[in-house]
């Protein structure tokens, strides 16, 4: 109902139930006023040094397993997190019940599954900063394109002759715009569709045909998206505008080809959030004679806005990193063109991926890795700065925090 | 863009003239190998055109050859000349004479190794075809031990690393397996590695390079330039062995001939992959500019001669070597070049 | 302002499972009316139709006529929008806006109509109506904060006095007291008193004595067993009702001890 | 009856645009459907000579199309419960103040594009998997999938994996937004019951956000299904085998990256054709999960 | 079964707000005590510590001891969820899980405890909850249809019969005939005074009738004004307060009139 509240309420709850677990019984006592000996509610309760316990069996005998198939960190980690885990449930089970060994097992499983989500997080996010950093901080980096750049300057640079030339300024520009347009295509459509499929078109056979469809785009290879709008737009330029042939090529058939990619997941994403805004609120709102259209922009779009501003994130950042819908319907530019509707674009996934499969110079390739890594670092953080963007968005439309 | 333009104007005679003048932009797209090569004559044309800017696509030769034919690429970079049938197409948006491919660089394809302690190795076209097929899989094999006396070859596992998309470098690898080691080799002349042959792939020249020089014991074909530090086996050529070089390169197209049935001007060669020749190294991949015989208007014609005047004159083969690596074209074959690129006109 | 009602032959559906039948009767505007019945006989449901809400819920239809001032409002073509900000209601269990402070909750019926209206005005409008329904005093200082963050008292409060200020020519109130401590009931029933002099007001309860002391007249709903529909059984002055009931079951109910 | 006209009119107009949309996107897709179907008939009726494989379109698509399957299921197996876990871990085990920038960090997985997720895979972990394999081989090397290892680490695992970490976001993301939407008042009627906090989730938060998290599920599919670039890098492709930590297998979408560049003529067909059937198989998934997501709808958890 | 509970010195806050200040109670196993008081003074905020479901709203937290048979249930280490499973609760607004059939929301806590039933163990304690919060009648057709399609009234009962299907030894009860009509409000009563030989009840309630004829002890809160904590003013013998309080405050509020 409420969106800050939530999270925090049982977190609240799990915080003095994760205390619980590892509080020794001898304590109990320490209640003020109370001088019998061990409350009758933590009776049964396993010593709070259990879980240290467990750990360290299980380290213990981890190691001793991979002492006999050959000794290595992280098997040894992963051995010792799984013993833990059950044992702690065996452990339980026995000194306390089954409930709470479940409610333990499950909270273990839980952590341990956003542990282990950390592992390819950092171990990207390191891949691609400390490749990338080189390349970032290079001066000119953002202020300048590939004009001009060979393989003789990248040769030289390679070689400690010259500072590493060449940036990502026209990379930079033809994201910001092509994602900008895409946004701005899919955005509304997609949010009004699903606005229509939740409140409007009960459940009628439209509908059915408008979900069925936008379930089949989901998984539309991305580079037959490309290839779509590549043909539509040179029917479009082509045969309708009588545009000479090649003048399809432009940011904006990326655009294009980027929105078939997106609108699903705004679709879909948003009529999920908009499924879940309780009725009550529609019905108090139109019980004050409000109409429908306002009650779903001013109470249920508010009361949704946390998730539907993820899921248009999330689409952003679907398609923001594609690289081969844009190849095949934008170009490949060296220069900065600020024209979405003339002549080809570059974009900051198709760089990187040119640089890395065809460097510049291809007998000395590393100016081109650096540029290439430097640029997936903008990348992550400019859809960092988008998703924090669509987070203030969020917070200020989104329902104020409160109790019951 | 700067007075330099004209000093440095060295450059064949007719380019300069008609580049001074010409303005706008030529679109191109084709072989992504190209890429490089393209990017170096971008910045070098802008010394004798430096109005006309030239944007290219490195979609792949096949996508480039299509754009082409469509009509919405001025010229297409390819790993291939045009097939038969694509000439026929050719002939709806170049007119009656359809299209010439013109050679615009070579480049000789290594079959690159990596193995620790051995930087110089020998092979025949047979045994390059059974360690490519799989039926040679250690780098001990007698029959490599045997033409490489002096080296000492470790145990090691022979890791084939092929390309895994369609490519021309592909191509003109399994061309010269299919002419030189007919026995050895049974799959045919194929742009896509046969999926039977079960090894390692990578996307890419790149992406094979970066691959086998993080593998040891691999070994894998790729464009010379970008081999970076991997060991280069040398080829049987008659009864020696020939390292790729770009020497060796250039004289094996120069004694190339030319691709019958095309048009006069149409510089399309086959190689001949089973020369005896001592100093040629056999397994070449020639890229091409297509360009129309005539196009719709003068500009593009002017733009499109000024490129490629540009490009096979000794200036861009210069450039295109000391940037990405290509091998020149010989001076004969430059000026063949020359020669036809001057026959393209305006549409009648 | 006020608007009489009147329910010709209606069957309530929820799909296909009919919940209210047949029923007919008169309300007067300027008048205090009170259903009352036992729980699930169908007060709500009828009560719901009365603005046109019952058709929000999927599946959910009736048949037969209501009049507003004579004019049908189940009519094709009638807008249902107009009806309800013609005939305001109270809900059953309290739902103010959790995305709007107590203030803006007030002010819902304007704001989300996007009415513009000056600071002054509003404030008078806010503090008018949540006197009226005996809130201002425990919220005056507060109102920007949520509405959520209130007992269920107040919040049953606040979306009382939500509905008195968009002023409607009806107001229908389900069970507006039940949570409600006698003081506040007190207040909420000086509120119906005093709203009858313009509006209608058409009130749910199951607080005898209540109907008893605010109502003009009384309708008593029933269920003759599971499944079946509700009927209206009888109604009539509620002197009549609570004194002289011409019904067994209505005698049998209203004599019954009292919640 | 008197109806305020200009309301009326601005629902009318809005509901209007609402419909627009949906009819474009119908539209959009009755393009794209039309497209691709135009596109594919030459492949799928053409004799056997000049299709690539020889024998029937079918022959070559189904192969990598069992593959994409492979690809996209593991992607999803190894996916789904760690990114339920981490949405839950988000919304309600985390303090509060954790909870947040865990959150936020989670969807930086889903900024980093599939270029660099491709780069990572060949560069970082296909090596770090090739212990693993090996480890695999020696230990459980008699079940079929665990064959002749990869030296390389470019395998169909170790695309599914890093998959899993593409689609593990997309489904954090959306299934974290909807369990936090879960009334407040069901969660206490959970506790009130003398519910432990796991309990409580799967009698409160877990019912009412089953549409939601199928949705998240689904979205991350379409994108397991779809992903061009990141496997294009990663997998070493080859012929259909069991074996999943050996070179091998190749994915519709790969397939099609890595060789419509250079393909031509009926080739091309053949290639849209195999997207074709991507479309057909996300549609038929989708369609089950449409199905089991209706069954319980009288049970939602908006009323 | 039953358990006494006595608050020390509580005192309630909601963030750093104070809502309840300074409670000291003696509940007595095997009674029924009745809280009353003004809207807003505190009794629910109160009532939740009593079972520790106040700490679950974010920010919310007690000073002083909740004792339940003696032993502090704010004591470190202890397990709210055993206190719950000791202490149930019925909210006073009518919560029942919407993804659930009727018959599954009865027994949703009473499957917690995770021993098997056969179908006819559950079948009875299904009937035995809905028979005793008087809903069985209403029900028993459709067991399997969602809580959610019930009236205000059925769903308050669908809350009591789940709460009573586990048979907690404390039966915390939140307004809990606010929404019944005369008839279900008697028959919840019957229940409370049933329950009361074997539990203990605390029951809130704005009916001072109702107060009166099922508690033995009765528990005045009430508030100073707007922003003030509420506080017990007076505890004592039902008969007591509603004859002879000793506080004016209480003979204001429970001589005013009646709701
Ligand atoms: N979630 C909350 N956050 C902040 N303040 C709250 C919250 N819930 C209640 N309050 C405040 O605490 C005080 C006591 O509220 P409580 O709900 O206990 O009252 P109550 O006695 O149950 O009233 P009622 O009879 O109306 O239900 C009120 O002033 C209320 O506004
Ligand atoms: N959404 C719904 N879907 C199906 N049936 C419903 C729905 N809401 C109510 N009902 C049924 O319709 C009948 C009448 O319900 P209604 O809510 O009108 O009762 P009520 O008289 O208001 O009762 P209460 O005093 O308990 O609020 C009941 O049998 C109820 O179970
Ligand atoms: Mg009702
Ligand atoms: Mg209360
Ligand atoms: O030049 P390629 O076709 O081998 O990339």
């Amino acid at each position: 109902m409420i969106k800050e509240q939530t999270p925090s309420d049982p977190t609240k709850t799990a915080a003095g139930e994760l205390s619980a677990d590892v509080t020794d019984v001898k304590n109990a006592q320490q209640g003020p006023g109370r001088r019998h000996g061990r409350s009758r509610l933590t009776a049964g309760q396993k010593p709070r040094w259990t879980a240290w316990a467990v750990a360290g069996g299980a380290l213990i005998i981890a190691a001793a397993l991979m002492a006999l198939i050959g000794f290595n960190i992280a098997g040894w980690l992963i051995i010792t997190a799984i013993l833990y885990v059950v044992a702690m449930y065996v452990t339980t089970t026995i000194m306390e019940n089954r409930r709470k060994a479940t409610d333990g097992l499950w909270t273990n499983l839980i952590v341990g599954s956003f542990l282990i989500a950390l592992i390819p997080l950092i171990s990207v996010l390191w891949t691609v900063i400390s490749h990338g950093t080189p390349g970032l901080t290079a001066p000119g980096f953002f202020a300048s394109d590939m004009k001009g750049v060979t393989g003789i300057t990248d040769q030289k640079t390679e070689a400690g002759d010259l500072p590493l030339i060449g940036g990502i300024k026209h990379a930079l520009m033809g994201t910001l715009l092509i994602t900008l347009a895409a946004t701005i295509i899919s955005v509304p459509i997609g949010l009004l569709t699903s606005i229509y499929l939740v409140e409007y078109s009960n459940d009628n056979s439209l509908s059915k045909v408008i979900r069925f469809f936008v379930d089949v785009m989901t998984g539309i290879p991305s580079i037959v998206a490309g290839l779509f709008a590549s043909g539509l737009m040179m029917f479009i330029c082509q045969k309708i505008l009588q545009m000479p042939p090649g003048s399809n090529v432009m940011g904006f058939s990326a655009a294009v080809g980027l929105s078939v990619l997106m609108i699903p997941v705004v679709v879909r994403s948003t009529e999920e959030m908009l499924r879940v805004v309780p009725n009550e609120l529609r019905e108090a709102s139109a019980a004050l004679g409000v109409r429908k259209w306002r009650t779903t922009l001013k109470v249920v779009l508010p009361t949704a806005i946390s998730g539907i501003a993820s899921g248009i994130t999330l689409a952003i950042a679907r398609v923001v990193g594609e690289t081969a819908p844009i190849l095949v319907t934008a170009g490949v530019a060296l220069s900065t063109n600020f024209n979405l509707f003339k002549d080809w674009m570059m974009t900051l996934p198709v760089f990187i991926y040119r640089q890395l499969m065809n460097p510049t110079a291809p007998m000395a390739p590393t100016a081109s890795e650096e540029r290439a890594w430097g640029a997936a670092l903008v990348l992550i953080i400019i859809v960092m700065l988008l998703n924090l963007l669509a987070r203030v968005v969020a917070k200020i439309f989104a329902p104020k925090t409160a109790g019951r | 863009n700067n007075p330099g333009a004209s000093s440095s104007g060295a450059a064949s005679g007719s380019a300069a003239e008609g580049g001074s003048q010409v303005e706008g932009t030529l679109s191109g797209s084709g072989a992504t190998s190209q890429e490089a090569a393209v990017t170096a004559w971008q910045t070098g044309l802008a010394a004798t055109a430096p109005n006309v800017s030239v944007q290219y696509n490195p979609v792949g030769s096949g996508a480039g050859r299509k754009a082409f034919l469509a009509g919405s690429a001025s010229f297409a970079g390819s790993d291939a000349a045009l097939k038969p049938e694509e000439q026929d197409e050719a002939k709806k948006v170049c007119g009656p004479d359809g299209a010439l491919n013109i050679p615009a660089y070579i480049a000789p394809v290594s079959v690159a190794y990596n193995l620790k302690g051995v930087d110089k190795v020998q092979m025949d076209a047979e045994t390059i075809a059974s360690i490519f097929t799989g039926k040679i899989n250690k780098w001990n094999d007698p029959a490599l031990v045997k033409q490489n006396e002096g080296v000492s070859l470790p145990d090691t596992k022979i890791t084939v690393v092929h390309r895994s998309d369609e490519s021309g470098t592909t191509k003109n690898f399994t061309d010269y397996l299919t002419a030189a080691a007919p026995k050895a080799w049974t799959y045919d002349v194929v742009e896509k590695w046969p999926s039977e042959i079960n090894a390692e792939s990578a996307q890419g020249t790149s992406g094979v390079v970066k691959l086998a020089t993080t593998t040891d014991g691999a070994i894998t074909y790729a464009d010379l330039a970008a081999t970076g530090n991997l060991g280069h086996v040398s080829v049987k050529v008659g009864d020696s062995y020939q390292e790729p070089t770009e020497e060796a390169a250039a004289k094996t197209v120069e004694t190339a001939k030319k691709v019958e049935g095309g048009s006069a001007n149409d510089m399309a060669v086959k190689l001949d992959r089973t020369a005896t020749t001592a100093g040629t190294y056999p397994i070449v991949l020639v890229s091409y500019h297509i360009f129309c015989s005539t196009y719709k208007d003068q500009n593009t014609v002017d733009m499109v001669k000024a490129f490629g005047t540009y490009v096979t004159s000794q200036d861009g083969q210069k450039a295109a070597q000391e940037a990405a690596g290509a091998a020149p074209l010989s001076t004969s074959l430059s000026d063949q070049a020359k020669k036809s690129i001057e026959t393209i006109t305006v549409a009648k | 302002m006020a608007k009489r009602i009147d329910a010709v032959d209606l069957n309530v559906y929820y799909g296909k499972f009919l919940a209210v039948e047949g029923v007919n009767i008169n309300i007067e505007p300027k008048s205090v009316t009170a259903f009352i019945g036992p729980s699930g006989c169908g007060k709500t449901t009828f009560l719901r139709t009365l603005n046109r809400m019952h058709e929000v819920l999927p599946g959910s239809h009736v048949k037969g006529n209501v009049l507003l001032d004579g004019d049908d409002i189940y009519a094709p073509g009638v807008d249902p929008v107009t009806i309800r900000s013609q005939v305001g209601m109270v809900f059953q269990r309290p739902n103010p806006f959790p995305t709007m402070s107590i203030r803006d909750n007030v002010l819902a019926g304007f704001k989300l109509n996007g009415k513009r209206m000056s600071k002054s005005d509003s404030d008078a409008v806010v503090e008018k109506s949540l006197r009226g329904a005996n809130l201002w005093n425990e919220v005056k200082d507060r109102l920007e904060k949520p509405g959520s963050g209130l007992s269920g008292g107040q919040q049953q409060r606040l979306c009382i006095a939500r509905t008195i200020a968009v002023e409607p020519a009806v107001i229908l109130m389900d069970e507006p007291c039940s949570a409600l401590d006698p003081i506040s009931t007190l207040a909420v029933e000086d509120l119906i008193n005093e709203l009858k002099n313009q509006y209608t007001v058409v009130i749910v309860t199951h607080n005898m004595q209540q109907a008893a002391r605010v109502s003009e007249k009384t309708a008593f709903f029933n269920i003759a067993g599971t499944g079946k529909p509700g009927k209206l059984i009888e109604y009539a002055e509620t002197s009549t009702i609570f004194n002289n009931p011409s019904d067994q079951a209505t005698e049998d109910y209203v004599s019954g001890r009292f919640g | 009856m008197s109806s305020g006209s200009s309301g009326r009119a601005g629902d009318k107009f809005f509901s209007g645009l609402t419909l627009a949309a949906g009819i474009v996107i119908l539209a959009v897709l009755a393009f794209v459907a039309g497209f691709l179907v135009l596109e594919s008939v030459p492949a799928l009726f053409a004799p056997a000579d000049q299709i690539s494989a020889g024998t029937s379109f079918f022959t070559y698509v189904f192969p990598i199309m069992i593959g994409t399957l492979i690809t996209a299921a593991i992607a999803l197996l190894i996916a789904t419960p760690i990114a339920l876990g981490v949405a839950l871990f988000i919304s309600h085990l985390a303090p509060r103040n954790l909870a947040k920038p865990v959150g936020y960090v989670i969807d930086l997985l889903a900024a980093i594009p599939s270029v660099v997720y491709g780069a990572w895979g060949m560069l970082v972990l296909g090596p770090l998997m090739v212990p693993m394999y090996d480890w695999l081989h020696t230990y459980l090397g008699w079940i079929p999938l665990f064959g002749e290892p990869s030296t390389t680490g470019r395998t169909l695992m170790t695309a599914s994996v890093v998959l899993a970490v593409m689609i593990l976001p997309i489904i954090t993301a959306l299934s974290r937004e909807i369990f936090v939407q879960t009334p407040k008042l069901h969660e206490e009627a959970a506790l009130a019951l003398g519910a432990t906090r796991w309990e409580m989730i799967r009698m409160s938060v877990l019912p009412f956000a089953r549409s939601g998290v199928v949705s998240a599920i689904m979205l991350g599919l379409g994108r397991a299904l779809g992903e061009t670039m990141a496997v294009t890098l990663v997998l070493s492709p080859g012929i259909l085998t069991a074996n999943l930590i050996g070179s091998g297998n190749q994915t519709i979408p790969s397939e099609i990256a890595l060789n419509f560049p250079e393909a031509f003529g009926m080739r091309q067909n053949e290639l849209i054709a195999a997207g074709l059937i991507l479309f057909i198989i996300t549609l038929l998934v989708n369609m089950v999960a449409r199905f089991i997501v209706n069954r319980h709808k009288e049970f939602s958890g908006a009323n």
